[in-house]
């Protein structure tokens, strides 16, 4: 049973029993609305209205996933950093804050934490977001306001709907288009234009600089970053997430292990690894947002909540790209049978998302030209050549003669 | 993208204080710059006036507060000269274990700001983590951890306390071992090389000309060190050796006098060894200290960034009639657009992360 | 070359006097001021640093204190490595005291002329910009003269 | 001298994780260097400095400590002491029985950098320094300390000789001195007596007389000019002490012939 069937089956239940009576009773108490509102319950019997329901659900339900991931990536990040860093990171608990509240309350306050103080700190992420909130939102005088509001709404909205897009297993997905990683590709390049925009909209310099960087980084990266996943839709012969999770399960290797992409197309995973750290912008590609030289880069001039989501997006398009990478090259959610698929494909997601923040904390930021001059001359003919090999393999071996194919959409 | 001037600073991460450095910009590529200082400027010369001999080692301390101890003594070693104080010689040995423990404290410091600079933020908190190794060092006799107050005119504060010794050789020899680790991290790094090979040159000749000291200079492979040329307290007694490093032939980069200031702490570190195994036993201050002084007294130290030279005139009364300080940095900042000139925007902070800017004592 | 033989050297040099040696590496002697820019030019071979210029206000005249350091060895003191000072004085008038500049020859002394005009008011001729350097823009007066006047503010408590 | 080397394929970043995954797991499994600071506190060695503490039977009310003071944050304030204060004060606090007030010193935390001259240039070892540094309030207000909020008091007093750190002691010109012996009265520690001095003087009636004059008892003169600052005919003056030991309280000739 796929998500979307359950999220269907859900969406009946919900309109026969909920909705439409709901709608009917409010038909009949004011008259004047009874048409619209009548109408409403009828289009929920259709099938069409159903379905729109049981998208909605699914969406939701994707939604709440990758939000709950991201507080988890956050968190990670937090404290790995802090214990690579020889640091505690963030301690602070549900139960600290009851202490400090009680201690707060009291006639003289103190901030002194009781002795059995402790907490693995998740909560300060909340905390993070709570504060977010209720800061001010500054809009600079001289900023064209129109597009200083569209450009986190571009950014976000598109980072959002990539966790709508790749599915947690082949029963547990929201959308499953024929095109699915072509969608995601397309989402994933939609970001900079929202960093490019907010940029210039920001009437600032370090801003300016930093959507000029991104956009010309998205030129350089984004070239690549196709080229080497165009590997792996030779041999799979389609672009939706499915087929190729499934056609990685088909050939082994030593040990009868699953020949996964990652072993035949090495070139190509490291290529589409390099290249996927810099279109979700991470350390040592996050050139847009050097903090060094371009104090925030293109973020310099956004305050409150629209800051945060800017955040939250980053983490949310490496979430997204390292669940890319799995389904690309790690055979996706397969894995041995007593762990159900979605938390092998979370496991693998994670792994990939720890090894980011290894290296995040581990190297220092690579200079603008360097990048561009990474990009275009080394990882554009490795990818290339990772081609080349995928088709050499296809021509050698009958394994993989049998199964290439043209995907579905050409 | 056309040319434009970007006003970086006074409030900026690459600042490491507070001063403005105006580029011009042709794309990401510099063009020209303007350094402008004086948001720190407290008028310390003039302050100086107004106090009496002894109590200007709080200000000179406050010069700079990444190495106060090296700035407190070129103070005190000029007003000794001025006043001709005798000073003891286990006093003098004492000095030496303290500025040399200051001026690894004072290069990690350094190395913590550069790594932030260049991306790394976990450089930074390594090396702000040793830091704190010889800060804890620095206050057990001085009392103090950052501002230590603890060379006067005529000596030291007070003796070292007891297993001050044991303590610091253990510090030391983790600190090296540490250091060992790091290589792998920073100067092995290819990201790091990067970074800084071949960024913000300039040759010897150059240098001098600008008027760059310390161990910018000897990232230009010029053995130059006034602890060795202009000795002062026991360094010629002790052995060690000037560390220079080259780029190429006679100019540095940034990776130089990086590798530099890291040669640098181990050649304090092996000074401080030596110092505990010749100390003699003695007085820690100068019997008579006068209060009053005439006449002009001009020494120069080496300061963990360069030249220090203080300027002390008298006329008699029991306070400075006028106190010049030299910083090194002053100069070093002020030939900032020659070496900043045709490097990318991201080579900024790079570079002026390199030199070791202090602002506190640039302004005074 | 010796440090006594660089003495002997120095009295032929035009408006030099009071040559003396005040500690075994450091040439003290008096300048004046017109002819200080030829006999700044004829030192710059040895003397390749330009290490300080301070600024005295000695009530009434002003007092310019040059100090310049020999880093490649081509003056000696005996035979140790202690590298050799020179230390210039130049005394200039209350009103409008200017002297040569020497930022073009060291491109050290640049900043340190610019502090001079800024705390103590002295105009150094042909410097290639005179701004002030630690005082912002527009602020009256050279503080470290001693007949600056300022308000000394004190917190009662 | 230092193991660079030319940096290969592995250390792009496979090298650099080593270092800080060698980390991760020390401070995971470990304990990290950070300190838990309210919880756990660093212990600040014993010569710290950190808030004032004044031993009030110590002090004798010299005002050296403000003095030397470099931010002018520590002042003297007139202090009333009771009979027990009075009594157990061990240099006999002159100016408290003089005055019947006795000055002690009060600072203002917020202008006190901590540099310690107060500790050390203090004549009875009196001023001391304690490893106390949570000194944050709210307001500034809350950063002046009174004189009797730093009172501590021991139960035996150390017995310090008094010291001269100042290096300088009061030196009488005795022609224009009018024998008024205010110098005596604020003395802290009662060094000056007043005796015949050595010549006559003409008084503005006219007649001739004998003048007394101040004479120091250089042993334990601490240097404070407390004397030279409220002689009303400025006949004194403070010199340096040529001739000091380690305790500096030796005066040369010239300062005993006056």
């Amino acid at each position: 049973m796929s998500l979307f069937t359950a999220c269907r089956s859900m969406a009946e239940w919900t309109a026969e029993y909920l909705l439409i009576p709901i709608f009917n009773f409010q038909a009949g108490l004011f008259p004047p609305f009874s048409n619209p509102a009548g109408s409403v319950a009828d289009w929920l019997g259709t099938d069409g209205g159903l379905d729109t329901l049981a998208w909605t659900y699914a969406v939701n339900i994707a939604f709440m996933v990758g939000m709950t991931n991201l507080i988890l990536v956050i968190h990670l990040e937090r404290k790995i950093a802090a214990r690579i860093q020889d640091r505690r990171g963030p301690m602070l608990s549900l139960r600290s804050l009851r202490e400090l509240k009680e201690d707060l309350a009291g006639e003289a306050p103190t901030w002194k934490f009781k002795d059995n103080y402790s907490g693995i700190g998740i909560i300060q992420n909340l905390v993070d977001g709570i504060k977010a909130i209720t800061k001010e939102l500054i809009v600079p005088t001289k900023a064209d306001r129109f597009l200083f509001t569209m450009g986190p709404i571009i950014f976000i909205s598109s980072s959002v709907f990539l966790l709508v897009l790749f599915p947690l297993s082949d029963r547990f997905a929201a959308s499953s288009a024929p095109a699915g990683l072509m969608v995601i590709m397309a989402a994933f390049s939609i970001a900079p234009i929202g960093v490019l925009t907010s940029g210039w909209a920001s009437n600032n310099k370090y801003s300016m600089i930093g959507g000029m960087r991104s956009a010309a980084q998205l030129m350089a990266y984004e070239i690549p970053l196709l080229l080497s996943m165009a590997g792996v839709f030779l041999l799979a012969g389609s672009f939706d997430p499915v087929t190729i999770v499934e056609q990685q399960q088909e050939g082994t290797w030593l040990f009868g292990l699953p020949m996964w992409n990652i072993i035949p197309q090495f070139i190509g995973f490291i290529v589409f690894m390099i290249c996927i750290l810099a279109e979700v912008e991470r350390v040592p590609f996050d050139l847009p947002e050097a903090e060094a030289e371009l104090v925030e880069g293109w973020t310099t001039e956004y305050s409150g909540i629209r800051y945060m989501l800017f955040l939250a997006a980053e983490y949310i398009r490496g979430f997204a790209g390292a669940a890319v990478a799995t389904i690309l090259f790690l055979g996706g959610w397969a894995g041995p049978w007593p762990v159900p698929p979605e938390i092998w494909f979370l496991i693998k997601v994670y792994l990939i998302i720890i090894f980011w923040i290894f290296i995040r904390w581990s190297v220092p930021r690579i200079r603008t030209d360097q990048i561009l001059e990474l990009g275009w001359k080394k990882l554009l003919p490795l990818s290339l050549i990772n081609i080349l090999i995928v088709i050499l393999m296809v021509e050698i071996y009958p394994y993989f003669s049998n199964i290439i194919t043209l995907p579905e959409v050409f | 993208m056309a040319e434009m001037w970007i006003s970086m600073g006074p409030q900026h991460p690459m600042t490491h204080g507070l001063w403005t450095l105006k580029v011009k910009v042709d794309g990401e590529t510099i063009v020209d710059a303007d350094p402008e200082l004086g948001y720190l400027h407290r008028s310390v010369e003039k302050m100086g006036e107004r106090r009496k001999y002894f109590m200007n080692t709080t200000l000179t301390d406050r010069l700079c507060y990444a190495s106060s101890t090296t700035w407190t003594h070129c103070y005190t070693h000029t007003v000794e000269e001025l006043m001709e104080v005798e000073v003891p010689v286990r006093a003098q040995y004492i000095r030496t274990i303290m500025l040399e423990l200051q001026r690894l404290a004072s290069h990690l410091m350094w190395a913590g700001a550069y790594m932030p600079d260049l991306g790394h933020i976990t450089g930074a908190l390594y090396f702000w983590r040793d830091r704190e190794l010889f800060l804890n060092l620095l206050e057990l006799p001085s009392g103090s951890r950052l501002l230590y107050n603890f060379i006067r005119i005529g000596g030291v504060k007070r003796d070292l306390p007891n297993g001050f010794e044991e303590k610091t050789e253990r510090i030391l020899k983790l600190f090296e071992q540490r250091l060992d680790e790091y290589s792998d991290l920073f100067e092995n790094s290819k990201i790091f090389r990067m970074r800084t090979d071949d960024v913000g040159k300039f040759t010897a000749e150059q240098a001098k000309n600008f008027g760059i000291t310390g161990p910018n200079l000897r990232g230009c492979g010029t053995k130059f060190d006034l602890r060795k040329h202009d000795t002062y307290e026991i360094y010629e007694e002790i052995d060690w050796d000037i560390s220079t490093r080259e780029a190429g032939p006679g100019y540095s980069d940034c990776f130089s006098r990086y590798m530099v200031r890291i040669d640098e702490m181990k050649e304090s570190v092996r000074i401080i060894r030596d110092c505990f195994k010749k100390m003699p036993a003695g007085a820690t201050l100068a019997s008579r200290i006068p209060v009053r002084a005439h006449g002009e007294a001009f020494r120069r130290t080496e300061d963990s960034r360069g030249e220090a030279m203080m300027y002390v005139v008298g006329d008699g009364s029991d306070r400075p009639y006028r106190w010049k300080i030299k910083s090194p940095m002053f100069t070093t900042m002020s030939a900032c657009p020659h070496y900043l000139k045709g490097y990318k925007l991201a080579d900024i902070p790079a570079i002026m992360g390199s030199i070791d800017i202090c602002i506190g004592e640039t302004d005074k | 070359m010796n440090i006594d033989e660089f003495m002997q050297q120095l009295s032929s040099s035009k408006g030099v006097s009071n040559i003396s040696k005040i500690r075994k590496n450091t040439v003290k002697l008096d300048l004046t001021k017109e002819e200080s820019l030829d006999f700044f030019v004829s030192i710059k071979s040895e003397f390749e640093h330009c290490s300080l210029i301070s600024a005295i206000d000695n009530q009434p005249d002003f007092e310019l204190v040059y100090h310049f350091s020999c880093m490649n060895q081509s003056i000696v003191v005996d035979d140790s490595n202690c590298a050799v000072m020179l230390e210039a004085h130049i005394y200039l008038k209350r009103e409008a005291p200017s002297v040569d500049s020497i930022a073009n020859i060291w491109f050290g002394a640049d900043w340190h002329e610019r502090e001079a005009f800024d705390l103590m008011g002295i105009y150094f001729i042909g410097h290639p910009d005179l701004r002030r350097v630690l005082l912002p823009e527009g602020f009256a007066g050279h503080p470290l003269r001693k007949d600056y006047v300022y308000e000394i503010h004190e917190e009662e408590w | 001298m230092s193991n660079e080397r030319e940096p290969g394929l592995m250390d792009i970043f496979v090298n650099p994780m080593k270092v800080t995954l060698k980390q991760f797991f020390k401070s995971t499994f470990g304990k990290p260097t950070t300190v838990m600071y309210p919880l756990e506190r660093r212990d600040p060695p014993p010569t710290y400095r950190g808030m004032n503490a004044v031993i009030w039977d110590l002090c004798i009310g010299c005002g050296i400590c403000g003095e030397v003071c470099p931010n002018k944050c520590l002042k003297m304030k007139p202090e009333d002491l009771s009979e027990q204060e009075k009594d157990r004060a061990w240099y006999g606090s002159h100016l408290a029985k003089r005055k019947s007030k006795a000055e002690r010193p009060a600072i203002n935390f917020g202008h006190c950098m901590f540099c310690g001259f107060c500790e050390d240039y203090c004549p009875t070892g009196a001023m001391t320094m304690t490893d106390f540094y949570e000194l944050a309030d709210t307001n500034r207000e809350g950063l002046i300390y009174p004189a009797r909020s730093m009172k501590v008091e021991l139960e035996d007093l150390p017995q310090l000789p008094l010291t001269n750190y100042m290096m300088e002691s009061p030196v009488l010109d005795a022609d224009p001195c009018i024998g008024c012996s205010k110098c005596v009265d604020n003395c802290p520690t009662n060094c000056i007596i007043m005796d015949l001095g050595p010549q006559n003087k003409t008084m503005k009636s006219g007649k001739t007389r004998n003048v007394e004059n101040p004479y120091f008892d250089y042993t334990i003169c601490i240097g404070c000019s407390t004397c030279v600052k409220v002689c009303p005919a400025d006949c004194l003056h403070m010199e340096p002490i040529s001739n000091s030991s380690s305790s500096g309280l030796i005066p040369d000739e010239t300062s005993q012939e006056a």
